[in-house]
């Protein structure tokens, strides 16, 4: 359960054995010709997969150098990658017997995953939620429970994400017996991060099979990283750079950002040793960024010890980087992706444009913007978009 | 089994009826803390649980939330926590203490320079509940060579993993008697004195049975079947009632309040 | 032109030469491979077709009859079958050497396909919507202009989508040289619903090679009808029955409705001779759905046709009914449909039951819910929702 | 070409020159359109196109849409508005008649019945903007035999089309001068001349002008160059106009101020 010196399962004694029999379930499930068949069954017939890698030839043309690629997750049903882990994890679940599925969330996105599946399969879903994201996020909250989930409001700490997650954990410690916890990134204790990423590799894998020529250059942005290791991963072995975008929110010299890898330090948080957000005693500092999907004060293990064997690089991007960035792709390609992915594309922009035309870059366009159109009509002024 | 002699120094007498008490430092300021220790050593404690707050406490319920609240806004740290000990020495205590931290915080301050402060602070026991036997290697080694009990915790859930947790078992082996996390709980469950059974059968040391222990007829039933009990969030509870005398009286007022509560509560 | 009695080109004489060179510039595309090719190439690499066919296992086990199929044109990108179309008139204007469109739009999911595809082909455009249908829909006018179209304000009427239409035709009047018009259903003077049909029937041409077993019934709703043409035309000469239903709105029995078929007598309306909803003086009168894709108070002329030659069935469903169909589908399968597409589903719910186990029906998911949030939000009461 | 005789049945005395004002059926309300349309006769109308208001007239710009808007408020309807005519003719009207209808209220009220309508209200003519050629056949037979004038209309992008509609043309052919909906233009474009040329080289009747001709000086520019002009919007504004006059004043000042406005603006 190890990266290089990050992972590990730093929990409370109780969860130590259903996280052993989840471990032993999962290898099980993975080695189950029937499991993967259902798996991909539902990723093709249910989430619509495999999402398109498309060309953006607009942009490459502006920018004038490297080819840009996007992967699309952006169409996958529910309008993030979010649902190719939901779709295994809950799939895991019914198959160990476990009709009733947790989760944790932030913005909504992975809540609205993980109601979805729970709808699908007939599960049972609850999804922890701090009380100051429900008041943000108020159409996510009827989009679950509309889809028959139980929103629980969470009101310990600053009610955000690390607190929901707190919370979630909580509650699987009293009900774990017959609980399912599903985490919605490459984080929290083993066997997670390597659960997620399984589930998620499909990114990176059709990805692979799409591209008819070389790739020089991935970009993925990086909040938990589930979206970057499940496109990272196929590639780990190939001679192919790749980037991880960090939000650097308010910038990386003020306090007001996500930057884990650029500004943080090891420490354990939900269960894993990987880099965090801290202060000098050690307590987790809360994150921001203007994505939601980005503010999460820790980073999955994996990219701990990507970052520190320095087979991935890690950038960081602005919020007002991000933001003119999903103008730049809504407008030159009819894209308009969530603020996390644009995260990326900023970088790919900044980077793409110094490239020659005979290279390439694949950008991972993770989500779509529609969750994100309150949060952009307040930036945009009316001449911002003149 | 007959239970080995702990390295609590001596200065705990008896393996049996073990009253265990868990605080706050520096709930809600570092001065009542000793105040507090003080009433419950009178109460009979014969350890004192310290509980260091922490942001993000995974294993705690909302009563132990707050109170870290209230700990961390008055500015307590890991490292206060630890040099509240001598303190509270000089102040009278005399029962062995047992710092109850989350990893993270031991990890910020280095396993070597925090296993060296618990010694110079004559800390005698370390109880740290997001870190399981195996991730706990390194300060299993470290503690040992300090004698200072690194407390372990055994869960209803464990099973074939109690066999190996309380062989190892030092101080006293923390039995969680009910799952989920700290928090009164109105009954206990009819499995949990067979699972009490168990893990004695195991253990080498004496087993206290906490989470959820909030009346004195959870007390007598522990006297009857553990070799000790843990009461946390009852006596939080008692502290928040106290300051609330407090203040419609005088601070003596609120700790004869306290003690009142905890002798009842314990009464044999 | 004509679909039996119906169809035509009843508009001003300056748009007759303009229509007669679009109907051979498509006649022309129609034959080369070359346009074909990348009409196909932008669905299937940017789109993301194709959309796959979903079987709703957990909704056929709960009526216990037909097995139940979903075509799943919410999966496409922008959230509904709309693209299909503006990608394939975009490529024709692209090819007939017009640079500038112009569209029309309702609830804003042409408008928004519109703009996505200008984008992406480098196009510039204008949507046309009404004033009171931009009060309501801000947040669909904010994404085209974030897309880069320009939003006209049309204040004639009651400023809604058939004032829009009327609008968009009288600029199109003026700037028909330069100017090609993408109108967003199969309506509108010949060539246009032809040309819309060429340009959807990609979802009944998948569902066909999709589906293993044979089809008994499809279902698909009806406003403009392009959804429904594009899904039924591929299966016109076959033996399956074909429903389309319409917006019932507060009643077919109340003023309130959109059921142009079940209620509405002949006429024209927007160049086109079919169905409408007119008083005794053929003044055409607004119609009412709480689908704001629905409430057109037309409908395409080969509908008129399939109606009157009764190979098309024509049914009706109400504003709750949709409704408690958008919940049931959310919760058995989860997948949040558009209120507009919740029409069909709520019909085949009524009528899957009554079939038998071995039988099978489609019903083509047109779009995603997403957009209708706000509305869904003011129905379902939190009691509504346990 | 020499123009042929046109069917407005004797009342048409000749074949340039023509001006042809259009106004609402109705606008403000029926009375008014009598009073105004004799004020236009005196002006030296030589053809009045009565237009039926429609709720979705795809050819008019924002000026007749008001005024359409108005009459429909004031229960003006297709029937109506042909039974005004004997109404008119009653208060001394005796140039030609064109109804100017949109094509939906005809078919509902029937292609039989209607051209009846016509026949048995003394309509000279009728004009479709929505019915174009290829469309109209039904209605060209009926209007023949009731010798009723079916109006066509060319435009710039007619090209080849040109030709065919110019030689079936009957009573006048209503030459839209530029591109778009009715409505002003200040300027006229420099094609417009050529266009009416190659449309009078082809046309068997008085080639008029319309769309956008709401100054003096474009009158004259069209007297020269035409058999006739249309102004529609200007006079309807003129219209609107008299009405604010009549608010401060009394009717007939509002009906004076029509009256010079239109001779102003059509003067030779």
């Amino acid at each position: 359960g190890r990266y290089g010196d990050f992972g590990g399962k730093y929990v409370p004694e109780t969860l130590m054995a259903p996280l052993e029999e989840l471990e032993s379930a999962l290898d099980e499930a993975m080695q189950d010709e029937d499991f993967l068949k259902q798996y991909n069954e539902e990723l093709k017939e249910y989430a619509g997969r495999p999402t398109p890698l498309t060309y953006a030839d607009k942009l490459t043309k502006e920018l004038g150098g490297a080819e840009i690629y996007l992967k699309r997750e952006d169409l996958l049903h529910t309008g993030a990658h979010k649902l190719n882990n939901a779709i295994g994890q809950a799939l895991l679940a019914k198959r160990m017997g476990k009709d009733k599925i947790i989760a944790e969330t932030g913005a909504g996105q992975h809540g609205v995953a993980s109601a979805t599946v729970a709808a699908k399969l007939g599960l049972s879903c609850k999804v922890f939620m701090g009380e100051e994201d429900i008041r943000r996020q108020e159409l996510n909250v009827f989009r679950m429970k509309l889809l028959g989930a139980e929103v629980i409001s969470v009101s310990s700490g600053n009610g955000t994400l690390k607190d929901a997650t707190n919370e979630a954990i909580r509650y699987w410690v009293a009900n774990c017996e017959d609980h399912f916890y599903l985490i919605g990134s490459v984080v929290g204790p083993h066997p997670y991060p390597r659960m997620v990423r399984n589930f998620q590799r499909i990114i990176g894998d059709e990805t692979k099979e799409q591209m008819t020529r070389d790739i020089d250059r991935i970009y993925a942005c990086v909040g938990g990283g589930s979206n970057a290791i499940g496109m990272f991963y196929p590639f780990l072995e190939d001679e192919v750079e790749l980037v991880g975008i960090e939000a650097a929110g308010k910038g990386v010299d003020t306090p007001e950002h996500a930057a884990t890898l650029t500004k943080g330090t090891p420490g354990v948080i939900h269960g894993s040793l990987t880099y965090l957000m801290q202060d000098e005693n050690g307590q987790i500092v809360e994150p921001y960024s203007i994505s939601a999907g980005l503010d999460y004060p820790g980073i999955g293990p994996e990219h701990a010890n990507l970052f520190k064997t320095k087979r991935v690089r890690y950038e960081s991007i602005t919020d007002d980087e991000a933001l003119d960035a999903v103008k730049r792709m809504s407008r030159a390609e009819g894209i308009i992706p969530a603020i996390e992915s644009a995260h990326a594309i900023a970088q790919a922009i900044k980077e793409a444009k110094e490239m020659s035309k005979d290279q390439a870059i694949v950008i991972n366009v993770s989500g779509r913007g529609d969750k994100d159109m309150a949060t952009l009509m307040e930036h945009f002024t009316e001449e911002g978009l003149q | 089994m007959m239970k080995q002699q702990t390295l609590f120094q001596g200065k705990l007498t008896k393996q049996k009826d073990l009253f265990i008490p868990f605080i706050v430092a520096g709930d809600p300021h570092p001065d009542k803390t000793i105040q507090y220790a003080l009433r419950l050593q009178e109460a009979g404690a014969d350890v004192l649980e310290l509980g260091v707050p922490y942001s993000d406490p995974l294993a705690d319920g909302p009563v132990i939330q707050k109170a870290a609240r209230r700990a961390l806004d008055a500015g307590m740290s890991l490292r206060k926590a630890v040099e509240m000990v001598p303190e509270l020495r000089k102040a009278g205590l005399n029962i062995p203490v047992v710092i109850f931290t989350y990893y993270n915080p031991v990890l910020q301050y280095g396993h070597e320079a925090f296993i060296d402060a618990l010694e110079e602070n004559g800390v005698e026991g370390l109880l740290i509940p997001d870190l399981p036997l195996e991730e706990s290697e390194d300060l299993n080694e470290r503690t040992k060579e300090k004698d200072i009990e690194l407390i372990s915790l055994v869960a209803p859930t464990s099973e074939e993993r109690i066999k190996r947790i309380a062989e190892q078992a030092r101080g006293f082996l923390y039995c969680v008697s009910s799952l989920g996390v700290t928090g009164e709980r109105k009954e206990m469950a009819p499995e949990t004195l067979s699972f009490i059974e168990k893990v004695k059968e195991h253990s080498s040391v004496p087993v206290a049975v906490g989470f959820g222990i909030s009346s004195n007829d959870q007390v007598q039933l522990m006297r009857k079947h553990a070799d000790g009990f843990i009461i946390g969030s009852k006596i939080v509870k008692l502290i928040e009632s106290s300051l609330e005398v407090e203040k419609s009286g005088d601070e003596q007022e609120g700790l004869r309040h306290f003690s009142d509560e905890v002798n009842e509560l314990v009464q044999a």
